[in-house]
């Protein structure tokens, strides 16, 4: 033969410590990232322990990581779904509108109607985004704009007032279950649920792999048209929720709704791990990179730092935060090549 | 067909063509595949094997030509298709999944499920484990795929293609990227298949492979079939006369050396963790093999020459001049080219054009008043293409639209158009046709007849000792052997590559 | 398009209404289209020129930006408009461009958010309701509420907000006479509900002994009103005002979350602006200091002397302190 | 094959190589530039039919006033996207910078100084989103999220609450005349300046071939010799000294500046960006379809204002054209594919 031979050595692959498949696990890193933050803060003001802070801390991020949760979804594939903040003011303005017009309907309705307000666009997202193969980015920036314009026709100008809306609908975004507020159970449940699914089911890991090689997903057979619409279809339907969501909590809604969340969705995506351009990244590490950003939000509130400090001292975290998940997953890498350079070495 | 075999094929490919636009990639795609049988099919680059692959894939559709499975005409109208019909492909190119685990790679859409429909991991990697197994490989099925050698990333392409059970096993040169142990594990596994009855498309361009493992042999030409002829009717001299259409000379066309000044001189490189303490000349007029086991570090000492990775310490001089430390610009304005081991990643823009890639490396020297002239890029790049006899339609279609062969053409063009002291080549003809490769081969033979001074990283153990005048053999990560034409043989290499020998490492 | 009325002056010195000019095109300039106190306001200015025989264009973007108020701006010049009334979003940034507008003829008024351009070009503000006043009298609802002592803390608006400012200004100012109530703190909620409900939150845990929060703006109000509504513990020791609508807080005032607090009808804010832009692009009004004009069934108003901050001006009337006794009243 | 060698002298018989004609010129009418072209004749038409000032040279003036700053944004916003990067962060340079320079020159600096000084800033921001994109390896799209909220927080910092005034009116007037003679604006000839030398840059200089490259495949750039990361830092300084200089302009335009000029407007750069036909995923587009993208946009929102059409469906068209800008070029692909689909089904 006229290839060089290796020796028939029969090298024993080195078991992988938990230690370090807990380290490798990205959710950790953020999960201490917010223990920290919310320690230091807790040293300087103790009153962020309390009880009712730390509803406030999950209030605060239950509709970002709800949002997060779609949105890796989508990310996982290689795409990217900017248009979930307008889909959560249009969602929550027509079933403000509804429950101004007809108050008795059942809150149930209310929740029904905002998902399939969020599930028709996420549907024309992933449409468009598959059927015409184009990239995603630039087909959600042009539903933001659509989405913002229609719903400021239908807003114009006008507010749906707290009155407006049953104590039953507003009651979700409130109450609390065992000192847990419904809202985070709600989250909880979602992320669990998506989690899971995203762990155990073959529709799913055809996700990651859609987003780790869109070209051999094609060559392995995976239906990567449907599997990508059913992504967008899922992130809008949980942004239609994250907009009951909204008016449940906040209890008005005007055309301002859900502005901005785009970009704060991208954020606590990014911070959780997922990576930007597909393949990999867990729904639980969104949700945690939410619940990381709003913790920093009210910690600079809570330190009693000047207000006009607060965009600065988050943006600056927000690159700590990156680049920290970045020098961590490197150290882990390296531990895993040294590990196999160890066995390939024998 | 001389064949009389009792059963009825399995899969017959009846004048099938496939266009490009302009491009005629397969002319008259026939091949015919009984149960039971290892069938090789060989061609130049370009023949259009793998375009004929991807037919039987479902990936493209034919454009006329007719298909059938167990006699049955079929269409398929995607990948998935072709392999509910039996049919199971080893693409050309690695199709991985970076970011899943080895295991998953190879059961995507097809995972084990457990209890409620939900994916049984243990089960999983039992299964990868037990392929890995019938390969004789040890390969983490947990770990994910970044980060596998090619050599490994092919490994797991065959598992995949195993795991199917297919009554048609399809691969495009799975063996381009193995070692001599693992071709003939591979080898072993295609016996045991065929006794089960299924049979194997095997594509090679290393002739005697056909031979050690194939029954029949198909020859394609430019798109078109030739001959389909039982093994032991045909010579090597045959196969290559119908592939090439004309016999091939010597090949290995090595011209005695009379090296000159050095050119290179590499003194106790290192880089932490990779290699340490390298030192060796490469001289004006000679060509100097870097041999070794695969991950013996060969090609790290090759980027950190160029530049692409940084040394920890040494030095590294050409004509005299040192060059500093992680830049590939300064080692090319110095006169040093690099010819990379992955041509699709690291040689080759695969979206632009030909001409564009071949200038790609000399667009400072294609600078008039500082613009890039596309008049002289186009004459660069013809006049490359003629020289290296590339096969092409259309000088700015994307390089990507050319076979495997062509492609390595183009690498090579961008890099001679800059007229390089030194020519760092990676693998030269890993994937090349026997046509080519000798034509490669001559090419380096002239080039260095010329006064080109190389550094040659080859696998291909022929290859090393066809035309290398000095040979430095490399044990993880440090040189094992530093042998002159005259020491080198089959042996005394594989000594110094494995330890074997403590009077070899002298 | 001068104004070839000769105006007749009433034994008051006020021109009377039969003086203004049939016609006219008055551009209004809201902050952005959406702005619910602004789209009240454009109605009443579009009931006042109904009621003089002319017509107002609604022009703005989507943003609250100055960037997005320019090209109507712009539109209002090429249209030969008469006047032009804008609630700025930025004082000054509108300036050159509301010039051109001035070159061309335009008459200028600002309501809501002045502008502040120096010497030209001249225009006239009207003032909802007399920005000192504003200031002080929230402080003194709030120190009656909580008996002039502890903590309090501001939920602003936009820290850019230039009417937000003034207020605040004139808070800490009346603050002074309050030694045992202290500032703690002034965050901002931008006008979004759930920026306001983060800087809230914040609010809350970095000062568990708050009495009182301000919040003179809409959304900020709300947004809080909403939060003591569902966390009624915090009621017994925290008291909220500051400027809202009505209609958004009258079920926290009938359930007793919000004892008290301020607006003034921004539907009259608006007609006002309209009589006084067709006013002066009648020349039945003018921008010297006591001179009056009518604005319908508003009445008669005084242009004040230019102070220090602000130029030429006419103040609507006091703010409308609403609570349980009236709050039914009020339908905008 | 044929069995003359290949040497190293020189071979001039080029006719051996097979060129074949298949480049119909009408091929170049389906490009992306053409279509735009078509879409601007449309928008101008439409606008003089419904408007009869629209023609009026003032109007032009106009457009490149309303249109300058994002427009010269969006240059080395189309360089970075070209390499497969992403810059978010150039509204919040444009603000840091006009906050920096009326910080400065609040404080008595000179106006010249205070401008030199906020271009350095644009510098240094720029230089740190550069580093941490190329140095550290993070993704820019994260990366500038981060800087995004930085450089807006600490333009906080130096002004809120104030809006600073007082700038000398024989600068501030460039802001909002014409150029003497002529009806064009100071910063939309700025801008066509800047866009000849970017369009010579990006397609007829070694530099503009080597952006090309790492946008598409920036390994093979690295063994091509090209200094893929150091490219990458310097064009994301040039980045953040260009939206500098935008914020210059911007802040002289209004005579006047606050913390929060131009909140916002990062989507409307990378939209327009996009909408010249320049992928998302880097190595593709044109200066030109970028100018033309400017000119479109300008027109139609010039004329959709004066026709006094709400600003809600003005963003909705923006949309629209976004999207079909995406589907367009994509069209005759998909439904060759379908087609192709059908025809193996028949
Ligand atoms: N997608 C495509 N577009 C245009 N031309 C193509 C395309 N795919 C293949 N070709 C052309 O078709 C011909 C046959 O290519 P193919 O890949 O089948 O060759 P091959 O026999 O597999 O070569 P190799 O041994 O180098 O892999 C070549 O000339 C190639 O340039
Ligand atoms: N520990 C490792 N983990 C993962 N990949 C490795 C490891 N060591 C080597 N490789 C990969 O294996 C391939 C071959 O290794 P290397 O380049 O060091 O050896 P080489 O002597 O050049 O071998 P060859 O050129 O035959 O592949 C490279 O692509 C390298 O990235
Ligand atoms: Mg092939
Ligand atoms: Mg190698």
């Amino acid at each position: 033969m006229s290839v060089i031979t290796a020796p028939a050595a029969a090298p024993t692959e080195r078991p992988v410590s938990r230690l370090e498949s807990l380290l490798r696990a990205r959710e950790l890193g953020i999960a201490l990232a917010i223990l920290l933050v919310f320690g230091l803060t807790t040293l300087n003001n103790h009153a962020f322990a309390r009880v009712a802070s730390i509803q406030q801390l999950l209030i605060g991020a239950a509709l970002i990581a709800l949002l997060g949760v779609g949105e890796t979804l989508v990310i996982v594939t290689r795409n990217v779904d900017l248009s979930v903040g307008s889909i959560v003011g249009l969602s929550a303005y027509i079933v403000g509108d509804l429950f101004k017009y007809h108050h008795n309907m059942p809150v149930v309705l209310g929740f029904v109607v905002a998902i399939a307000v969020g599930a028709a666009i996420g549907a024309i997202n992933g449409f468009v985004t598959t059927v015409a193969r184009v990239p995603s980015l630039v087909v959600t920036l042009a539903m933001l704009y659509i989405v913002r314009g229609v719903d400021g026709l239908i807003v114009n100008g006008k507010t749906i007032d707290p009155g407006s809306i049953p104590k039953a609908f507003t009651a979700v975004g409130y109450r609390t279950l065992f000192g847990i507020p419904w809202l985070a159970i709600i989250v909880a449940v979602v992320v669990a649920t998506a989690g899971y699914a995203m762990r155990s089911f073959r529709s799913s890991r055809d996700l990651y792999g859609i987003g780790s090689n869109p070209d051999a997903a094609v060559l392995a057979g995976i239906p990567a048209g449907r599997r990508v619409f059913t992504a967008f279809l899922i992130s809008g339907s949980l942004a239609g929720l994250a907009g009951a969501l909204f008016l449940a909590l906040h209890a008005q809604i005007d055309v301002s709704g859900g502005t901005g969340y785009e970009l704060a969705v991208v954020a606590a995506v990014v911070v959780g791990g997922v990576a930007i351009f597909g393949g990999s990244g867990t729904v639980l590490g969104a949700a945690l990179g939410a619940v990381l950003l709003n913790t920093i939000n009210q910690a600079l509130v809570a330190s009693r730092i000047s207000a006009f400090w607060n965009g600065a001292i988050a943006g600056g975290l927000l690159l700590v935060a990156i680049a920290f998940d970045r020098w961590l997953s490197l150290r882990v890498a390296r531990s895993l090549q040294s590990a196999e350079g160890a066995h390939r070495d024998l | 067909m001389t064949d009389q075999r009792s059963a009825p094929p399995v899969l017959v490919l009846d004048h099938a063509t496939k266009r490009f636009g302009a491009v005629r990639a397969l002319e008259d795609g026939s091949i015919t595949l009984y149960p039971g049988e290892a069938h090789a099919l060989l061609g130049e680059n370009g023949a259009g094997k793998s375009t004929l692959v991807k037919i039987l894939a479902g990936v493209y559709g034919a454009d006329s030509g007719e298909l059938l499975i167990g006699g049955e005409p079929v269409t398929f109208n995607g990948p998935g298709a072709s392999r509910a019909a039996g049919v199971s492909i080893i693409y050309q190119e690695p199709t991985l999944f970076p970011d899943l685990s080895v295991a998953e790679n190879i059961f995507m859409g097809r995972q084990p499920l457990g209890v409620g429909r939900r994916i049984d991991r243990a089960a999983m990697n039992r299964a990868a484990t037990e392929i890995f197994a019938r390969l004789g490989v040890q390969l983490d099925p947990s770990r994910v795929a970044r980060g596998l050698s090619v050599a490994d990333q092919q490994i797991v392409e065959i598992a995949k293609a195993l795991s199917f059970n297919a009554q048609v096993l399809v691969m495009d040169e799975p063996t381009a990227a193995l070692t001599t142990v693992e071709v003939g594990r591979l080898f072993e596994v295609i016996r045991t298949l065929r006794a089960q009855g299924a049979a194997v498309l095997f594509i090679t361009h290393r002739i005697e492979e056909a031979f050690a493992s194939c029954q029949r042999v198909t020859i394609m030409r430019d798109g078109s079939f030739v001959r389909t002829a039982p093994i032991e009717e045909v010579t090597v001299e045959d196969i290559i006369r119908s592939m090439v259409g004309r016999d091939l000379d010597a090949l290995f066309p090595k011209t005695p050396a009379a090296p000159g000044e050095v050119v290179l001189d590499v003194e106790h490189l290192c880089r932490d963790g990779v290699f340490y303490d390298i030192s060796f000349q490469v001289r004006r007029g000679e060509i100097v093999a870097l041999a070794g086991l695969v991950g013996a570090g060969r090609t790290e000492v090759a980027r950190a020459v160029f530049g692409i990775d940084r040394r920890t310490s040494g030095t590294v001089r050409v004509r005299g001049e040192a060059l500093p430390n992680g830049k590939p610009l300064a080692a090319m304005n110095a006169g040093v080219a690099l010819v990379p081991e992955d041509r699709r990643q690291q040689g080759l823009v695969m979206e632009m054009s030909i001409d564009q890639n071949v200038a790609l490396a000399s667009l400072r020297r294609l600078r008039r008043f500082g613009l890039i002239w596309r008049s002289r890029e186009r004459e660069l790049a013809t006049t490359w293409a003629t020289r290296l006899q590339l096969r092409f339609s259309r000088m700015g279609n994307t390089v990507s639209t050319l076979s495997g062969g062509n492609q390595q053409k183009v690498v090579l063009g961008k890099w001679l158009a800059r007229n390089p002291s030194l020519l760092i080549i990676d693998e030269p003809t890993r994937g090349i046709d026997v046509g080519t490769k000798a034509e490669v081969h001559r090419l380096l033979d002239s080039l260095v007849v010329d006064g080109l001074a190389v550094l040659m990283i080859s696998s291909e153990l022929l290859e090393v000792l066809g035309m290398a005048d000095r040979v430095i053999v490399l044990r993880e990560g440090r040189i094992a052997a530093d042998l002159t034409r005259a020491e080198a043989d089959e042996d005394s290499i594989m000594r110094a590559a494995t330890g074997q020998s403590p009077a070899a490492a002298a | 398009s001068s104004s070839t009325t000769t105006t007749t002056t009433s034994p008051t010195g006020s021109a009377t209404a039969t003086s203004v000019k049939k016609g006219l095109t008055v551009y209004f300039i809201p902050k952005d289209t959406q702005n619910p106190y602004e789209v009240i306001a454009d109605k009443g200015g579009q009931r006042a020129l109904q009621e003089l025989g002319g017509k107002v264009v609604v022009s703005s973007g989507t943003q609250d930006t100055a960037a997005a108020q320019i090209p109507s701006i712009q539109a209002a010049i090429q249209a030969h408009a008469d006047a032009i009334v804008i609630a700025g979003n930025d004082p000054s940034a509108l300036c050159p461009s509301l010039n051109q507008a001035a070159t061309a003829g335009i008459k200028i008024v600002a309501f809501d958010s002045d502008i502040s351009c120096g010497s030209s070009p001249v225009h006239l503000f009207i003032n909802q309701a007399n920005t000192e006043q504003i200031g002080t009298s929230e402080v003194d609802l709030l120190a009656k509420a909580i008996g002039s002592k502890g903590e309090i803390a501001i939920l602003s608006a936009a820290a850019s907000a230039t009417n937000q400012n003034a207020w605040i200004g004139y808070m800490k100012q009346q603050l002074k006479k309050y030694p045992n109530m202290k500032l703690v703190s002034t965050v901002y909620g931008n006008d979004d509900p759930a920026t306001s409900l983060t800087v809230l939150q914040g609010l809350l845990s970095a000062y568990p002994n708050l009495r009182g929060i301000i919040s003179p703006t809409t959304v900020g109000i709300s947004t809080a009103a909403q939060y003591l509504d569902t966390h009624k513990s915090l009621l017994s020791t925290l008291t909220l005002t500051g400027l809202g609508l009505p209609s958004q807080m009258k079920s926290y005032v009938h359930d007793g979350t919000v004892k008290q607090f301020e607006l003034w009808n921004p539907d009259n804010l608006g007609y006002l602006a309209g009589y006084a832009a067709a006013g002066l692009a009648s020349g039945s009004a003018s921008l010297k200091a006591d001179s009056k004009f009518e604005a319908g069934k508003l009445g008669s108003y005084t242009v004040l002397a230019p102070s220090a901050t602000t130029g030429p001006s006419v103040v609507l009337g006091p703010p409308t302190v609403f609570d349980i006794s009236n709050i039914d009243k009020f339908n905008f | 094959m044929t069995s003359d060698l290949p040497t190293m002298t020189p071979v001039t018989h080029s006719h051996s190589v097979v060129e074949n004609g298949n480049g119909a010129p009408w091929r170049a009418l389906l490009r992306w530039e053409s279509a735009l072209v078509v879409v601007l004749i449309g928008a101008l038409v439409f606008g003089s039919s419904e408007s009869p000032n629209f023609l009026n040279p003032t109007n032009f003036f106009y457009i490149g006033m309303n249109m300058g700053e994002v427009a010269i944004m969006a240059l080395p916003l189309t360089l970075v996207i070209m390499t497969g990067e992403i810059d978010l962060s150039v509204a919040s340079m444009l603000g840091l910078s006009g906050a920096v320079m009326g910080y400065l020159f609040s404080n008595g600096w000179s106006i010249w100084l205070a401008m030199a000084a906020a271009l350095v800033v644009g510098v240094l921001g720029g230089a740190v989103n550069g580093l941490l994109v190329a140095k550290v390896g993070l993704p820019s799209i994260a990366v500038t999220i981060g800087t995004l909220a930085l450089f807006r927080g600490i333009a906080e910092i130096l002004l809120a609450p104030r809006t600073v005034t007082g700038f000398p009116s024989s600068l501030t007037t460039i802001g909002v005349v014409p150029i003497p003679g002529t009806q064009i604006a100071y910063s939309a000839a700025i801008f066509l300046g800047l866009a000849v030398v970017a369009g010579i840059v990006l397609h007829a200089t070694p530099l503009g071939r080597a952006l090309v490259a790492i946008g598409l495949q920036p390994e093979a750039a690295q063994f091509s010799g090209i200094r893929v990361n150091r490219i990458k830092i310097w064009l994301f300084v040039l980045s953040g000294v260009v939206c500098a200089f935008a914020g210059i302009l911007l802040t002289l335009k209004n005579a006047s500046v606050s913390y929060d000029a131009g909140t916002g407007l990062e989507l409307n750069v990378v939209a327009i960006v996009l909408f010249g036909g320049v992928s998302i995923f880097g190595g593709r587009g044109t200066v030109i379809g970028v100018v033309l993208a400017v000119a479109i946009v300008g027109a139609l929102q010039q004329a959709l204002t004066q026709m006094n059409v709400q600003p809600e469906v003005q963003n909705i068209v923006i949309g629209v054209l976004l999207l079909i800008s995406v589907v367009i070029p994509n069209g005759g692909e998909a439904i060759r594919r379908i087609r192709d689909r059908a025809r193996r089904h028949a």
